[in-house]
């Protein structure tokens, strides 16, 4: 980021974000020993979710950019790869309708 | 702009440095475009000479010129030199390496040692893909179909999916080069409406690049674990689904057919607006087209599958997307058609050349609205036609484009021009012989011969004959701007700094330009396309 | 066969709704050409540079811009429309058509009909009749492609691929591989014989007698020792297979599948996969113990197992799954 | 050629590359470069996250099966060790940022050593996985039970599919942490020779924007690979 603008996070969210995400690795780990039934992937998922978005706000600055482009950067990558996901799975997820 | 000194005494990127080293480590992005057009050119003879011994192979009915395995060694080395080593790069790695920063006005790309880099791993997938010809050659075919590659075909095809995988990397880096470029070096007062359309193409081709080539360089690493130690990704046998890997592989490779088409059809935007003394029609459509095109191109992917045994609803949906995609190459045609409405326009032979490709590109974009269509598709897939259609898109298209731009670049790019009358005598040359080779085909497929045969019932031959004598007008009128274009190297005329008068930063600057493309930093108060603030000026020569 | 056909025969109830489309398409196609051709021509002549003549600045029409993206939207969904629906039918086999079954191989079509004949690389059907191909390969993929017929439908290892059609016109027609398939791919070639239906006949009582195909997977089923466990008093450790055939079956976690041929030789191949509601899975498997032959002529067997009269189809499995207990759940 | 533009308003960087107007404009062309590169790297392990998931959907109770013989302790520890990894390596640019060099030096030092460590239990893991004969195309031999149904043995084939794509991916993965520990060794050089300064650290920042998403690839992975159905 240019010399004017760039953010310098305080150590302490770094440490808060560090532990929360350990946290939540634990909980992960917990979770996955209670029978939720399906619901066990979308917890699972939901808290990866969760963890990832912390990294690349936190970790990798994307909340204090000023840059939308980075924003639109991302969101791009992750709207392609839904798109292979998904219309994969039309295929593959439809093939015994008939 | 200084105009007054003599050309020729002046510094410019060709005679700034001297020696072979000066090239090979140059960083600057129309040394490396020169690198690009040795080594494409190249790819492309190799490929060419594929063509030759296919089309002489299929002159008669029986096997007789080469072996079956030869000639499916032929067609695959054909299609994997065409499409990685030459399609895939020509105009993007050469005009578009060329003048992309020159049209934005920016000194360089925006990494130009990743620029080189890129070169470099071209190359390293050239020789390794060379190395696979030399040695026997690769038998899949360019799409490497599982299971056949990865339990069948010639060992070769690890060699060849490796050279393929690098290759990509190539491509990856160059777009994202591209894209960044655009993003971060524009001259001052060059905002994204004053951009050129060469600059869009490219630039919509660059996402393509950047979002699809990853997911063929996996593809190609799970092809090359399963064929080496047995990991069961694909093959049936170890339980895998080969549908899987035609889903992964035409998730790049039809987005890939715009990574060809998008920057060519930028270039006929230029040659157009030049030569018709206009601003593209409907600019911003054209300009947004370009951006459309590489995103609904990602959409459509599986209508290479209808009939690979994949489900009904999932060809319903593809079906119905891949339309759409008509919608945004339909646009520019028409744009295309109406700049030319009160214009002022000349025959040069770039502008016959983009005549030729409005010609070749109408016909393979109507005979993809037949290869959409279900029914139809069934019947025609895997035959002529689509050998006849992707034909006509991608070599009527897109080698038409790149001459064209060869030509209306050459005075920049080497500071000479090229022979304008056998100029139009290839122009026509290669337009009659494409016709005469491709045509036929389209006729072939419906009546249902299908593709990669190398023997075919006799009934078929005469249509064979035809595309055989088209294909050698066709080597002519390829070969033909190669030896007059070497011949001006030398005895070309000089070339002024704006040959055609036309608009664009590049020919505000020198022929050729200076190494830092500029003698002063450009600042853009124009429009693009701004012919009519150029009428005053007089005809040249 | 010197004549040079610049059009395919007719030979099956797709041809006439498949060149129809076709035909649409190139008239579409050629006005379009006509236009965009002739306006190029007419444009660049009547506009080519004249002394004197300045071009005039023009920067577009969001009219025009609109009219020509909205406009081929109708033809594009006309096409997709009639093309759609010709493929739909193609994938909806009919009920009551013969089912042939074609193992490919490189570089060959092994054919078996119902009746038992077997044939390679021809296949005769008659005129007038709906025929069913299930078809499988046993090395790579390979595609079953006849020209005149309109109809293509590639071939995939380790499943059925279905593909379907009436033929209308007696005759021999060319039988294609059309998906590239290796050394001899081109040589994987054949003939179509249609015939009409008495010679057809005929054709199929000459030769030495032939034992129909599902009586050899019922001696299969019998020497595998199927029959055991798949007896049909629904007292076995396996689901009754009467009338199992084309109807839906619930299975333990849950879910409910129709049992197609891909079920049935799913079941055989891999019985773990889709354990039935009510029964354990213990099935041993016989991947890599049949051949493809064997196990097309026990799907024969088990699609001809059609309950007796007076019991409705499918109701032995639904009435024997709720008294057996179930055991474990999958998620 | 002059470069009038740069030259009035301070003197050019030592690191300013010809093409660039100043200081700025390179951060942010390299730092545009850098996300990019990301885009290409979601969609290369996206080709097989897309296997993944089908094959899970298609043999979910052999994908189960094979899951469950993983020592899902290791892979939390592993979790926890590069999410440990990750933090500091934030600190590491943070001290890039602030000028700290030495400091820098030390978090991409303990950068370093959490990475190894990973890949240290990771290699513990393959070992382990030798030695179950569960490599597949090596000798392959999987004796698990069906979910459900302890009497009955799973699927061979779809167990070693799963093998296939888990030895792929976190292959793949850990090629990527291995090039990561390269690239930080390249770092920790760089700033004692002194490369560094609070204008210029674009390649700390670059850096760590890659470590930090080799991170995210295994916040994904550690849940889908090891914990199906897992009770």
């Amino acid at each position: 980021m240019s010399e004017q603008e760039h953010h310098i996070v305080p150590v302490w969210l770094y440490l808060l974000i560090g532990s929360t995400l350990l946290f939540f690795t634990w909980v992960t780990y917990a979770v996955s020993k209670i029978d939720l039934g399906a619901f066990n992937t979308v917890v699972a998922l939901c808290i990866a979710s969760f963890k990832a978005t912390l990294v690349v706000l936190i970790f990798m600055h994307v909340k204090y950019t000023s840059e939308k482009l980075t924003k639109a950067v991302i969101i791009s990558a992750l709207f392609f790869l839904g798109l292979l996901l998904t219309l994969s799975l039309a295929d593959f997820g439809t093939r015994n309708w008939l | 702009m200084a105009t007054a000194v003599v050309p020729q005494q002046r510094t410019n990127y060709l005679n700034a440095e001297h020696g072979v080293k000066s090239w090979l480590l140059t960083t600057d992005h129309k040394r490396i475009a020169i690198l690009y057009m040795f080594v494409v050119t190249f790819f492309f003879f190799i490929g060419g000479i594929y063509a030759l011994l296919i089309r002489l192979e299929l002159l008669t009915p029986a096997g007789d010129l080469v072996q079956a395995d030869t000639y499916n060694r032929l067609f695959s080395g054909h299609g994997i030199v065409m499409v990685f080593f030459f399609l895939i790069p020509v105009v993007p790695a050469i005009l578009g390496n060329f003048l992309v920063p020159i049209m934005i006005g920016a000194k360089d790309l925006a990494f130009p040692r990743i620029n080189l880099l890129s070169w470099y791993l071209y190359v390293i997938a050239g020789g390794l893909m060379l190395h696979v010809i030399l040695t026997g050659g690769v038998d899949t075919g360019w799409t490497f179909y599982t299971p056949y590659s990865t339990a069948f075909a010639s060992p070769k095809v690890v060699e060849a999916g490796m050279a393929a995988f690098i290759n990509g990397f190539s491509s990856i880096f160059t777009g994202l080069n591209f894209i960044v470029t655009v993003h971060r070096m524009r001259a001052p007062g060059m905002t994204w409406s004053r951009l050129p359309l060469f600059i869009w193409a490219n630039y919509a081709t660059s996402l393509i690049m950047v979002l699809g080539t990853p997911v063929i360089a996996i593809t190609l690493v799970l092809l090359v674990l399963e064929r080496v130690f047995r990991l069961g990704i694909f093959d049936p046998k170890l339980g895998g689904d080969p549908l899987l890997f035609q889903h992964l592989f035409w998730f790049y490779s039809h987005p890939a057919v715009y990574i060809m088409i998008l920057p060519s059809m930028g270039v006929i935007s230029e040659l157009i607006a030049c030569f018709s003394r206009k601003r593209i029609f409907g600019f911003q459509f054209v300009a947004l087209s370009s951006v459309a095109i590489a995103v609904l191109g990602f959409l459509v992917w599986a209508h290479h599958m209808f009939v690979a045994g994949m489900s009904v609803y999932a060809a319903l949906i593809f079906s119905f997307l891949t339309f759409f995609i008509g919608v945004p190459s339909a646009i520019k045609v028409f744009n295309w058609t109406a700049t030319m409405y009160k214009g002022s326009v000349t025959y040069e032979t770039p502008m016959l050349y983009a005549f030729g490709f409005i010609g070749l590109f109408t016909i393979g974009g109507l005979t993809g609205l037949f290869l959409a269509t279900l029914g139809v598709d069934i019947h025609v897939t895997d035959t002529y036609f689509v050998v006849a259609h992707f034909h006509y898109v991608m070599v009527g298209g897109v080698v038409m484009a790149y001459l064209g731009g060869l030509h209306f670049w050459w005075p920049k790019i080497t500071g000479r021009m090229y022979p304008e009358g056998m100029g139009k005598l290839a122009a026509l040359i290669g337009f009659i012989g494409f016709n005469l080779t491709f045509f036929p085909q389209f006729i072939l497929g419906y009546v249902g011969m299908p593709r990669r045969y190398y023997q075919y019932p006799p009934e078929f031959q005469m249509l064979n004959v035809l595309s055989t004598a088209g294909a050698t007008i066709l080597g002519v009128g390829y070969l033909f701007p190669m030896v007059y274009m070497l011949w001006s190297l030398r005895y070309g005329e000089i070339a002024p700094d704006n040959p055609w008068n036309a608009a664009g930063l590049e020919w505000k600057t020198t022929s050729p330009p200076p190494t830092f493309n500029f003698h002063e930093d450009p600042i853009v108060d124009f429009e693009a396309y701004n012919y009519d603030e150029l009428k005053d000026i007089p005809d040249e020569r | 066969m010197g004549n040079t056909p610049f059009w395919p025969e007719s030979a099956s109830n797709w041809a006439p709704g498949v060149d129809g489309v076709y035909i649409f398409l190139i008239l579409v196609s050629a006005v379009m050409c006509v236009l965009i051709f002739g306006a190029v021509g007419i444009l660049s002549v009547k506009y080519r540079r004249k002394p004197g003549v300045q071009p005039t600045a023009i920067e577009g029409s969001h009219l025009l811009e609109i009219t020509w993206s909205v406009l081929p939207m109708f033809f594009f969904l006309a096409f997709f429309l009639w093309g759609a629906i010709i493929y739909f039918h193609e994938r909806t086999p009919p009920q009551g058509a013969s089912e042939v079954y074609v193992v490919a191989k490189q570089w060959m079509w092994k054919i078996e009909h119902p009746e038992g004949q077997r044939e390679i690389n021809t296949l005769h059907v008659p005129v007038g009749k709906d025929v069913k191909l299930i078809m499988t390969s046993m090395d790579v993929i390979h595609s079953f492609y006849i020209p005149a017929f309109r109809i293509k439908q590639d071939v995939l290892p380790g499943r059925y691929s279905i593909l379907w059609f009436r033929a209308t016109q007696a005759g021999t027609y060319h039988l294609f591989c059309a998906e590239y398939c290796g050394t001899q791919h081109s040589g994987m070639i054949g003939s179509i014989i249609v015939q009409s239906p008495s010679e057809y006949q005929s054709w199929l009582n000459g030769g030495s007698s032939n034992t129909p195909l599902a009586q050899t997977g019922e001696k299969a089923f019998a020497e595998l020792g199927c029959v055991t466990c798949h007896r049909s008093d629904a007292q076995g450790r396996g689901p009754v297979l009467t009338g199992v055939y084309g109807k839906p079956v619930a299975l333990e976690d849950g879910r409910t599948v129709i049992a197609d041929e891909n079920y049935v030789r799913e079941s055989i191949l891999d019985p773990g996969a889709k354990i039935v509601a009510g029964y354990k899975p213990v099935m041993p498997t016989f991947q890599g113990i049949i051949s493809e032959e064997q196990l097309a002529a026990l799907v024969a067997y088990v699609k001809s197992l059609t309950p007796a009269a007076g019991q409705p189809a499918g109701a032995v499995a639904a009435k024997a799954a709720p008294q057996t207990s179930k055991t474990g759940k999958v998620q | 050629m002059s470069d009038s533009h740069v030259a009035v308003a301070e003197p050019a960087h030592r690191e300013l590359r010809h093409h660039f107007v100043d200081m700025e404009q390179q951060a942010n062309t390299a730092s545009l470069g850098m996300w990019l590169f990301l885009v290409t790297e979601i969609m290369f392990f996206g080709g097989m996250f897309c296997a993944y998931l089908i094959y899970r959907l298609k043999y979910f109770n052999d994908f189960a099966a094979a899951s469950q013989s993983i020592d899902v302790r290791w892979g939390a520890l592993n979790t926890a060790v590069l999410l440990v990894s990750s933090f500091t390596m934030a600190m590491a640019v943070r001290c890039a940022q602030l000028g700290k060099q030495k400091l820098l030096v030390v978090f991409l030092l303990f950068t370093m050593l959490f990475g190894a460590t990973f890949l240290g239990v990771k290699a513990k893991e393959y070992y382990d996985k030798y030695e179950e004969h569960h490599i597949p195309g090596l000798n392959f031999n999987f004796d698990g039970k069906l979910l459900g149904h302890p009497d009955y043995p799973v699927n061979q084939r779809h167990t070693e599919m799963f093998f296939s794509i888990y030895f792929a991916m976190t292959g793949m993965h850990a090629l990527h942490m291995i090039i990561g520990l390269g690239l930080m060794a390249y770092l920790i050089i760089a700033s004692i020779q002194g490369k560094f300064d609070t204008r210029y650290y674009t390649p700390v920042e670059n850096i760590g924007l890659y470590w930090h998403f080799v991170d995210v690839v295994w916040i994904y992975l550690f849940p889908l690979l090891y914990l199906i159905s897992r009770k």
